[in-house]
């Protein structure tokens, strides 16, 4: 059978699955961060069929479907997950689950950790069982990731953890946290840092959740007052994955994906309509040169962009990585919706002004889009990639 | 025309001022008040009216400064500085700046409870989401010897403490004409008139005011009948000009701010303002504050001057300051980084003013298209 | 639709034309033209012709290579980005597809006269500053059996090299109308037809035509009567596509040629790219260009695969190349500093280049109008 | 008589001699750089006139209405001054004299020269005798103008004088040059440079013209090869003004001089008329929300900007320097116009790009602009000096 006969009639069999497998309340339902799946202990589904759904994915690793069977997932190729993707759009069926497990912790366990690891946190991942959440950055590092002070002392059979970190989003909810750690203070910045894996039920780890200018957040400081860690977990599965001290590879291996994932947020934002037609239900709105030739601007701009996203997508899915071009996505995309945001304030006028005025959630969500361009690594930081890495323009 | 210069007695007032502000009303203050549900600090407002703030434009005669409208701009730009709220624009400006064009003899006794600080003024005046005056279709119709009023004015600044509204209403005409609108002055407790408080994201007094056939007596007419707005577009103008002279200390409230933490912060071993990005940026909205305040300071010269040809120097005054003041905030809050995101950090406080004061009494498209207007084109 | 990567055909081409241009085409050839007033190096284009280029979009039958536009999008790129000067937009591709649309026996005669490069074609289309094909005034009025050419074509790409000129004329109808438009194909030495060339600052061959009533047969009017602009519209489509890649190419080599010389120069005794200021903007114009590289690539997908509706692909394409493209030459010119100020240095040859071709069927603000009407609004 | 009486009646004597001392063909006529009357030993008149007008004010040291009577100026105070420049501008009369030598030179001299100095070399730039030209840049040294590798080597009675310059404005029109020279090539950059005098006739100077992307331009290139420039042209008249190896004090002081005259280029460009006038000419250019949106966007920082002039102007006037704060004139007045440019450029479409098209010289005009934010110290330079001297952001 030729490729291409092998993924349509995947893509027919993968289509059947979901309408049997997905309840039909689900189907075309608005999907909101409210309606997210995403499991752990202290996950409450918020009715049956979200949990009828998550668990006919797992029974066939259709929650992580590009990993391997033998982890929870469904072993499927590039080009069937997808289609995968494509038929849930199309067929408007929720993600069956999401986390950080899933996004972050995976790709980092299969590509830096032991057959152990992998059996040992996996699984409960892609069973919705265990909720992880990333502990990177800490009080007055900001963009400098590197700049690790949350130390972790070796005491023979476990780690000392001690320190905080910030930013740790949905922290108060997960089960278990991967993170950043210093493990040699005298080595030079990049060079003393592990990758933790840290039970959050430990005692002496305790979150408080931040307030943001737009409103309540996920966000959350987390506290470790001398935390114990063992150094494994069992056998051939130590807490810390890859080797001690090597961990910002594995850091820097992730963040190229975070900032894919957070860049892409610009696309699909205003339910399929141009930004000019939510503009055009503003009376006269479109009449202001000013709101007109910037929403024009905007318009075009974002229609590029997400043929950008298409091209690099298809780049990733055929192999040729994008590499640290995926920091202009990530520029690009959170600026970008920052402009939008702020010309949908403006033409709201004062109506868009109130925390619950006629247009809903408008002002927290364009405060919110401030903090786009500096989480998973400021705009700053994205030019200074690219300007460096990809222009390979010298060090100043 | 004077020049654009601070005088002596300008740049003392404003000495005097920032002093004052930065000691009785830090952004602390604003974040009290917020917490409190308080819209304004009451003793506060005293202590300005006792400064002589609150009669800056009110004539001697009524016990008034009669500073002028380029120091009322001084004054709402220290404000403006430290975020300090008040109805200082609402009432010692719009209101004082049309009852003293006014000239009647209820209009002074009202000036001298304005400047003595007993008296709060709100202006009723847009009903749409965009500033547009000429669109008021607030119906005052004749009943009797008076009139009854009906309709919904939104975004009433200082609508919930004023202690008197003035509201524009159409006694003739349709919509986008100036002509047959007509200036009532009347106390906000009257029967029928309904205040909705609006949460703001500035944690200010906004309201919706709902006009339920409010009665008026013949006597509240202030001005002329069907000729209100030549009136009214005194005190509006003197409000626009006092909101940009207010977006420009925003501005440069969070500059300073911003310029502070770039000295005192440190990222990759080194202090961040040395980063030569950040640099020319942080040194291009200088350029840009500085440019502004030169209009800022031009609408109040000609305000003081030539207030019957003030249109285009206030339209640029605003049209400038709600530009520089968002690139000030949006780089305020980028420049912090993550700390600047979280409401424990000022920084946001300065970029939700900015918003609703690039809104109030025209943003920068209204503006721009007056200056072109004014210009020709 | 196909992906928007390059295929290994496409980058074949890409790189072979790449090549080839480095080679026989770099920017002191243009230079050369200039200084010795050639609009275009004849030789060059032969050579082009013999690569199939000048066939890209003809039909295999008339001897093209029928490649189609989204690879006649990658030669006008590479074109660029040497500033390689010939007739390829007017003739190869706006002209090709307008001929290949006609479908009739003289127009395939002509197509591979071109494919062979022994015929060259101009479109002479706007009469105006900008670009309002609808706006066609001149006037074509029935005279025996064949139709008189009265009226004046401004700005026409090629029109003092070709042998032939499609011309749309308004035989019905008013300005603004598309209908009423009728399409003549003619030599360009006809009776009454003046070239008066312009000395345009990118140094290629532009010229303003007169038709001081040119006689043209009824065999002239290629498609139908009345309806032109049907047909044209196809080819001038085509061409909007390739001046948005020509200009992406302007861009990157600008670009290129910047980046460059950020590594190469020393100043206060550091190289130059090692300033973050300037490597922040270096690295956001080529964020620019790689957006504006996807639209490209969409654009000749588009017109491949549903030429019927590449109206948004196409304006989407251009709108932002001539954005993309005016950033990278401004910036190009001022990171070079005093020696891009030079005419012995080739950064300003750019800055023209984009200048023009950005004007050239129409500019930023008239594609971006056509996206938001394709975007309902 | 109180002072305001006193300048009200310079005020009216000022404006009797301007129209008793200028011909009449000379008032209201439109000013061009081709009607400027420049001076100097190779100069020629356009007419008798020019002539009549530039003696009667050398009479009455009006080239120089601020320098002292005793070197060839009017000694007039600030207040009157203006006053003069306003009433030539009121009555359209030309200014009878400019150059370099009075924009520049004068201003170092007067505050870094000897007596004899300013005897020698003052009075004939007042007098239209000298044409002066300077010698700053240099090929290499772009915006880094402490980089100076002309050097001049001390050979007891002279110098002797060996280098390039750029970008030297007239200087093949000019007679004399004031130079900066390497006069110590061990010391620090900025601690080794003079400040020299040199006669353009002496053997061994060279100059050759510069093509711009503009076309024709004012700038040449000026060689000196084996120059010798005598240590003293006099009693208490050396070559090199102030102390040697101190040049970089005067060239500092002189740079910030420039800044403020090439900054104020953007004002009055358009004859009186605002922008979205002349644009208005152009049939339906206004029409297009994009370009009116821009028009009014430049209207309003146009207006804003001539007010920031003005007040520094006066700020100047009132004895209070504006120091480095005047690289934010040259900064934004340079960008400003090149902004306006563009603007033109587009909405005079296809016809704008022609060298001599319907628009006259709009085309080499709009490429000149673009020289503006880099001549007399780029826009870069001019951010870093904001940021560094007026900001006191922290070295990188």
């Amino acid at each position: 059978m030729p490729e291409t006969a092998a993924l349509d009639a995947f893509r027919t069999e993968i289509a059947v699955w979901i309408l049997s497998a997905c309840p039909a309340p689900l189907l075309g339902r608005p999907m909101g961060e409210d309606r997210i799946v995403w499991g752990g202990r202290k996950w409450q589904f918020q009715d049956d069929d979200q949990k009828t759904w998550m668990q006919a994915a797992i029974a066939r690793g259709m929650t992580a479907p590009r990993w391997p069977v033998e982890y929870g997932g469904a072993g499927l190729s590039r080009a069937e997950e997808k289609i995968y993707r494509e038929e849930l759009e199309r067929l408007q069926a929720p993600p069956p689950l999401e986390s950080f497990g899933l996004w972050m912790l995976g790709p980092a366990l299969l590509e830096f950790g032991t057959h152990a690891q992998k059996l040992a946190h996996l699984l409960p991942v892609t069973r919705g069982e265990i909720r992880w959440c990333q502990g990177y950055s800490e009080p007055g590092a900001g963009s400098d990731l590197a700049n690790v002070q949350t130390r972790a002392e070796d005491m023979g059979d476990h780690w000392l953890v001690n320190g905080q970190k910030i930013w740790t989003s949905y922290a108060d909810r997960a089960d278990w946290i991967f993170a950043l750690v210093r493990t040699d203070r005298d080595a030079p910045k990049h060079k003393g840092i592990s990758f933790m894996l840290i039970d959050m039920n430990s005692p002496g780890v305790t979150t408080r959740p931040i307030q943001l200018i737009s409103g309540k957040s996920p966000f959350c400081e987390t506290f470790f007052d001398n935390v114990k860690v063992p150094k494994s977990y069992g056998e051939d599965n130590p807490s810390v994955v890859g080797q001690v001290n090597r961990g910002w590879d594995i850091a820097k291996y992730l963040l190229t994906h975070e900032r894919e994932m957070i860049g892409g947020g610009a696309r699909g934002l205003l339910g399929g309509r141009s930004l000019g037609q939510v503009l055009g239900d503003l009376d006269g709105a479109m009449d202001d040169p000013v709101t007109r030739a910037e929403a024009m601007r905007i318009e075009v701009n974002a229609l590029a962009f997400a043929m950008t996203m298409e091209r690099y997508k298809d780049q990733a899915e055929a192999g040729r990585g994008v590499g640290n071009a995926s920091a202009m996505l990530k520029y690009y995309g959170t600026e970008l919706n920052k402009e939008r945001y702020e010309l949908l304030m403006s033409a709201a006028g004062s109506e868009a002004v109130e925390w619950d005025g006629p247009h809903g959630s408008l002002a927290p969500e364009w405060l919110r889009t401030k903090a786009n361009s500096i989480e998973g690594g400021t705009s700053e930081v994205m030019l200074d990639i690219i300007a460096k890495r990809v222009l390979e323009l010298p060090n100043s | 025309m004077t020049s654009l210069l601070e005088t002596e007695d300008e740049t003392m007032l404003r000495d005097a001022a920032r002093g004052f502000l930065a000691d009785a009303a830090p952004v602390a203050n604003l974040r009290a008040n917020r917490d409190q549900g308080r819209p304004f600090d009451t003793g506060l407002w005293r202590e300005m009216a006792q400064m002589g703030w609150a009669g800056v434009l009110v004539p001697e005669a009524q016990g008034g400064a009669d500073m002028g409208h380029r120091a009322a701009g001084i004054l709402a730009e220290e404000m403006g500085r430290t975020l300090a709220a008040s109805p200082f624009i609402s009432s010692a400006v719009m209101a004082a700046t049309t009852l003293r064009a006014a000239a009647s003899q209820q209009a002074e006794q009202a000036l001298t409870a304005i400047t003595e600080g007993r008296l709060i003024y709100a202006v009723a005046l847009d009903e749409g989401r965009k500033h547009a005056p000429l669109n008021t279709a607030l119906v005052a119709q004749k009943a009797g010897n008076g009139f009854r009023l009906t309709g919904t004015k939104a975004f009433v600044a200082d609508g919930g403490s004023a202690q008197r509204v003035l509201v524009l209403a159409r006694t003739a005409g349709s919509a986008g004409e100036a002509a047959g609108l007509t200036l009532f002055d009347i106390p906000a407790d009257r029967a029928g008139l309904h205040k909705m408080a609006r949460a703001t994201v500035d944690s200010r007094d906004h309201a919706q005011m709902v006009f339920d056939g409010v009665e008026a007596t013949g006597d509240e007419v202030l001005g002329t009948l069907d000729d209100g707005w030549a009136l009214l577009a005194r005190g509006v103008q003197a409000g626009q000009a006092a909101v940009a002279a207010e977006l420009l200390g925003v501005a440069g409230g969070a500059y300073g701010m911003t310029v502070g933490y770039l000295k005192e912060r440190k990222q990759f071993d080194r202090t961040i303002g040395s980063f030569q990005a950040l640099q020319h940026r942080a040194a291009h909205l200088w350029a840009e504050i500085e440019v502004t305040a030169s209009a800022i300071a031009n609408a109040g010269r000609v305000l003081d001057a030539t207030p019957t040809q003030a249109g285009l120097a206030v339209s640029l005054a605003k049209a400038r300051a709600a530009q520089t003041v968002d690139l000030a905030v949006r780089e305020g809050v980028q420049m912090h980084g993550g700390i600047g995101m979280t409401d424990a950090y000022d920084i946001g406080f300065y970029m939700k003013r900015a918003r609703v004061g690039s809104e109030w009494l025209g943003d920068y498209g209204y503006h721009a298209a007056q200056v072109a207007a004014a210009r020709g084109f």
